[in-house]
């Protein structure tokens, strides 16, 4: 483990802030005030904190159409974000890319996507680039991410990143969340090896990993070894499958007629990675549940201060439409 | 005739011509929904209710629920159009086409040509497409504006549900490729279908949705509605407009228009797509080449700006074409003297 | 000034903008030629002769062979340019476009947009496009009117070894994502080039290449040789042609066009590209929006037919536009009154 | 081995032509005659015809841009082939296509592809259909087979192609033929796995077979067992890796400057599946050398007779362009 109370605590609260900024989405989503189509990240912060936690800002990650909860986990304003999905003029992305297409790429977030599939390229152009600037003082590399899913992994251009950062020996990390559905599909179904995304890694000439991505400790000593490994010059990407759940439809409004009885109810007794690390925090006795429970409060009022600002904050306008597009033309 | 939402005549359809001939197949991701799961194969039907009950009724040899692999999917088309099926392939968001347009391109269209005439590809491949629904940029676009400039293919873009039926019946029967172009804002529009198990539209043949004499509207598509809508709105000022539905994009009925514009003498093309090599440019070029001497006004194009599209719904509407704009460039043509 | 070939003075605008700013880099299949051979890297040193000496000079971590992997290089560039170098991606065929046009489409051209201008995308992909090697189908395509459409990208024809040199600098120092289409069939063509090291030519300002006051034929690329080649021909019967060359479709240089069309009342518009919705209908459809009123005769446009690219030398030849093509254009639209 | 003497003379005769037929082609193509870009499969010949040879017309094969080799094994007419790389009227594509685009719907070869990797979705296509179409009599599946370069097996069709073999259970192999090189490129840098293609099938979920590509009996007994395999419905895609040379260059003109000093000569020297052949039939007394001796002679006449018909073919018009786009316009 070998983190400390300020690292344990941020980490929480990190968790957290993704949690409630999902499940106030998804009530927010019921009134009709938000348009467009929202994937919700609730049930797989552990991956995405407990990959994030690692990264400094020199360092890049691609996220994907579910792409909130990697985006405030690289650090992303939590109210530019809700501004966004609101489709505010003073949105992240002034109200022109929502919830699918947010960005900061002063923070090494570059861009959630609506394509599944084509950050892994990206992911990999990035760390071609931080192969460029070559290692810092610390004689180690900055990396780049790429987050990707069950149903993304099936894609041509997933395959294509992977081999082109081997033979590059591209420092680039490439996080599968596998959370047992593409959509509608089972992964059982819908990827010939079922539920085995490192061994394909693998036989691109990767090095992989595997763990519990509900499990937030799991998550982060795996993810130090992934790092230490591919931040060594030379040696190029690693692989990490992590097992994790989707706690809501595949989009906001899904009639989730596929999932099992009880099936939600189950996961999210059994396999909440938050419930998880409070439980393994307050039992060892790191943190108190006093503080843990300051947090909830706190996050409750970042999250109500977004929604607010968000209702409040100016609309874009028709001249806006033209802006953008390119620096010159 | 019997009253059906635009996306149930298409799924009825199907279902109907998989029923007449054991060579149609449908393939896709999500086409039959719930593979793998709990739920089970139709626990969902299609995201877009286009294949609810062809994977129960005809089983998973000819209802095929594919990963996420557009290009697998759009090749698999071709070969089993090549190996004597008729494929009805589904890319969820025409959108896509980025992923897998070498496949459309390069060996669906070409391949009758690069085997010197002795093949044929009946394969086709449908594409939710447009915008509307807030869905950003990488989720509205329109491609007909590519698909039309590839020789080989045939597009289609039905704005009816009665021409969605006859089209898509159309299409699965023809022997040459056809790239079937249903917009996404018209699935849950309701219209009289023809229950004639028969019934098919012929490609090439525009359909006259109003007539006036005063200028010619073309559209295709979604933009037929808000063609309509103008021309409905210019009539109370007695302004007369022919608005053309051309139906299909490749082969297009050149005649009608051509005709259209030698009565009215201006033209006013309405097109979702951004404005550079656009099928609207495409109509203008036409007009201006072949009835020069009938227009009596520069030609209006009604088209999305040079821009993706927005996500916020102040910008999408600002982004779309819409009656308002189109009825503003009829009476920008009728004022030039 | 120096004597070059179109294809030296790309490599040389390469090599001297990867000597001046350490964030050009280059990536490509074949780039380098020669990886993982008994020959070694540089063996071959790229199939278009355009980046031989970059890997000696640079080194693999800026001039990246790849696999045969389009999507991942034009995906590469993309995360390359957003995480602050200059790539300039090599695809070996423009027809290749089909497997990677996502990338291009949907994500380089459209990141500064969905991302609220809070990013910047300095990505070059060259593209080697066109027929005349009876390479057939697959290895001859032009593709300008497919990025042409396409909102966020600039897209740059350059027509010769000159243009070639400044429009590549402008590319690579241009903060937008730019597509650079190299006509194959220009690589052997010598010209002066300015030995200048900062000799750039701005976007969206088209080039006269040849002025009379009876037609305007407009061109870019490959095509403009054969506009020169018509005008130079009917010169010599007393007509005088204006031939513009666009050098860059995206952005567009309107002015220049209108304004000679104000001059002329006639336009021919010459493309490689199939005839629908192609940069010919583009050209053509500004001429009738904003030059209406100076138009005397309908528009010409001399254009590939509605096909694939047909493999033999007389098919191939009778395929693709010609001087005598132009000039008899030319001619019909004069005899028009 | 069981093979019968007319087994091995019509094998003999089918990797014969494909050689002749190359090897006449690299010099006509230097008198410019011929146009376009032509890729010689002289070198592979065992694996065309050691694959082609368990075939029947039901069987559909699916080839690449190096596609003469493959179209002569499945039974393409050798003239109409000819004939067709000339550019002629009365070539087997009618001039339309050239040596990339050599097609016989036919006869099961559903097309040489300028496209590297495009071939593969297209053969599981084809598996498909013949999957629908069931089994025959004998309770066996018609397959279809794709070729693939180790250049190939870097594009992302080729592995979305496999993963959907796999999860539709598709009567398909994927052949690889891995002959080191991908234009100019060797496999050991751009292969992430270098001379290993098996095993990335593997790890998408199919059983893979490998055997020397130079050796036509051992391409032949491979073949024997993965149809038998493939051919039984339920048990879906298999792929096999040949290992086997290219003794021309990537294309007529190539300079071949990345050849180590030597290199063909040694390979024409010890890995030419022709001599192979010859020496282990004649060696084992299986066919006597006049045999032999009589087919070669007898291809060269037959090679003869096609150039002469290919260089007195009505030649294409002008009005022929317009031809066969579509079947109705
Ligand atoms: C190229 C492409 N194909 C299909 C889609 C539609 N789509 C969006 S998300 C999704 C499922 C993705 O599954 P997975 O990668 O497992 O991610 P998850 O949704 O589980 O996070 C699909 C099919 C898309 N956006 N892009
Ligand atoms: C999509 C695509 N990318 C690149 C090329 C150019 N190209 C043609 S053949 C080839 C090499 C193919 O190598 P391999 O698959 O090993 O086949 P081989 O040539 O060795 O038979 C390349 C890069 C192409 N035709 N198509
Ligand atoms: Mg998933
Ligand atoms: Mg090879």
């Amino acid at each position: 483990m070998q983190m400390n109370r300020e690292a344990l605590t941020r980490a929480y609260r990190q968790m957290k802030l993704i949690r409630e900024f999902e499940e106030r989405l998804h009530e927010e989503i019921q009134t009709g005030e938000i348009a467009g189509f929202t994937h919700l990240y609730c049930g797989q912060e552990a991956v995405a904190v407990g990959v994030c936690e690692h990264l400094s800002e020199r360092d890049k990650i691609v996220s994907t159409h579910r792409g909130h909860g990697h985006c405030l986990a690289k650090g992303c304003d939590v109210t530019g974000m809700m501004k966004e999905i609101w489709g505010s003029q003073e949105g992240l992305c002034n109200g022109k890319g929502g919830s699918m297409h947010i960005a900061d790429l002063e923070k090494g977030m570059l861009g959630a996507n609506g394509i599944v599939g084509a950050g892994s390229p990206i992911g990999v152009g990035a760390g071609l680039a931080l192969k460029i600037d070559g290692p810092d003082g610390d004689g180690k590399l900055g990396v780049a991410i790429t987050f990707s899913g069950d149903g993304a992994c099936n894609q041509g251009t997933t395959f294509e990143a992977m081999n082109l950062a081997v033979v590059t020996k591209a420092p680039v990390i490439f996080v599968f969340e596998n959370n047992h559905y593409s959509e509608h599909t089972g992964n059982s179904y819908a990827v010939g090896t079922a539920n085995d995304i490192a061994s394909r890694a693998e036989a691109f000439g990767m090095k992989v990993w595997r763990a519990d991505g509900t499990d937030f400790f799991a998550v982060h000593d795996c993810m130090r070894e992934v790092l230490d490994y591919v931040r060594t010059p030379g040696n190029g990407p690693a692989a990490v499958e992590f097992d994790t759940e989707r706690f809501f439809g595949h989009f906001e409004g899904d009639p989730q007629r596929y999932r099992g009885p009880g099936e939600i109810d189950r996961l999210r007794a059994t396999r909440d990675c938050i419930s998880k690390f409070r439980d393994s925090v307050t039992q060892a006795g790191l943190l108190p549940d006093a503080d843990l429970d300051a947090i909830d409060t706190e996050t409750l009022d970042v999250i109500e201060t977004a929604v607010k600002a968000s209702r409040a904050a100016p609309r874009p306008t028709a001249a806006n439409v033209l802006e953008n597009v390119y620096i010159t033309y | 005739m019997a009253k059906l939402m635009y996306r149930d005549a298409i799924r009825n359809t199907i279902f109907q011509e998989m029923q007449r001939d054991a060579r149609v197949c449908v393939l896709g991701e999500d086409v039959v929904g719930g593979m793998g799961t709990a739920g089970g194969p139709e626990a969902i039907g299609g995201i877009w209710s286009t294949s609810t009950g062809l994977y129960d009724a005809f089983g998973a040899d000819r209802v095929i629920d594919t990963p996420i692999s557009e290009s697998a999917i759009v090749g698999a088309a071709a070969g089993l159009a090549l190996a004597g099926k008729r494929p009805v392939a589904e890319i969820m968001f025409a959108d896509f086409i980025g992923v897998c347009m070498d496949q459309l391109w390069n060996q669906i269209a070409k391949f009758r040509y690069m085997f010197g005439g002795k093949s044929i590809c009946p394969a086709v491949i449908r594409m939710p497409c447009g915008a509307g629904y807030n869905a950003a940029a990488q989720h509205s676009q329109v491609i007909h504006q590519f698909v039309t400039n590839m020789p080989g293919l045939k597009v289609v873009m039905p704005s009816t549900p009665e021409d969605a039926c006859g089209l898509l019946r159309q299409a699965i029967r023809d022997d040459d490729p056809v790239i079937f172009l249903e917009h996404k804002f018209l699935y849950g529009m309701s219209g009289e279908v023809s229950d004639d198990p028969d019934f098919c539209i012929p490609f090439g043949h525009a359909r006259l949705a109003r007539a006036g004499l005063d200028a010619t509207i073309v559209a295709a598509g979604m933009m037929v509605g808000y063609a309509e809508a103008a021309a409905d709105e210019l009539a109370k000022d007695g302004i007369g407009c022919d608005v053309i539905d051309l139906r299909t994009t490749s082969p297009l009925d050149e005649e009608t228009i051509l005709d259209s514009v030698e009565v009215t003498g201006r033209l006013i093309v309405v097109d979702e797509a951004p404005p550079r090599c656009s099928l609207a440019t495409d109509i203008a070029a036409l007009v201006a080449s072949k009835a020069f001497a009938s227009l009596k006004a520069p030609i209006e194009m009604v088209t999305a700006p040079h821009t993706p599209v927005p996500f916020a719904r102040e910008l999408e509407s600002a982004y779309l074409p819409s009656p308002a704009k189109v009825a503003a460039a009829v009476r920008q043509t009728l004022s030039y003297r």
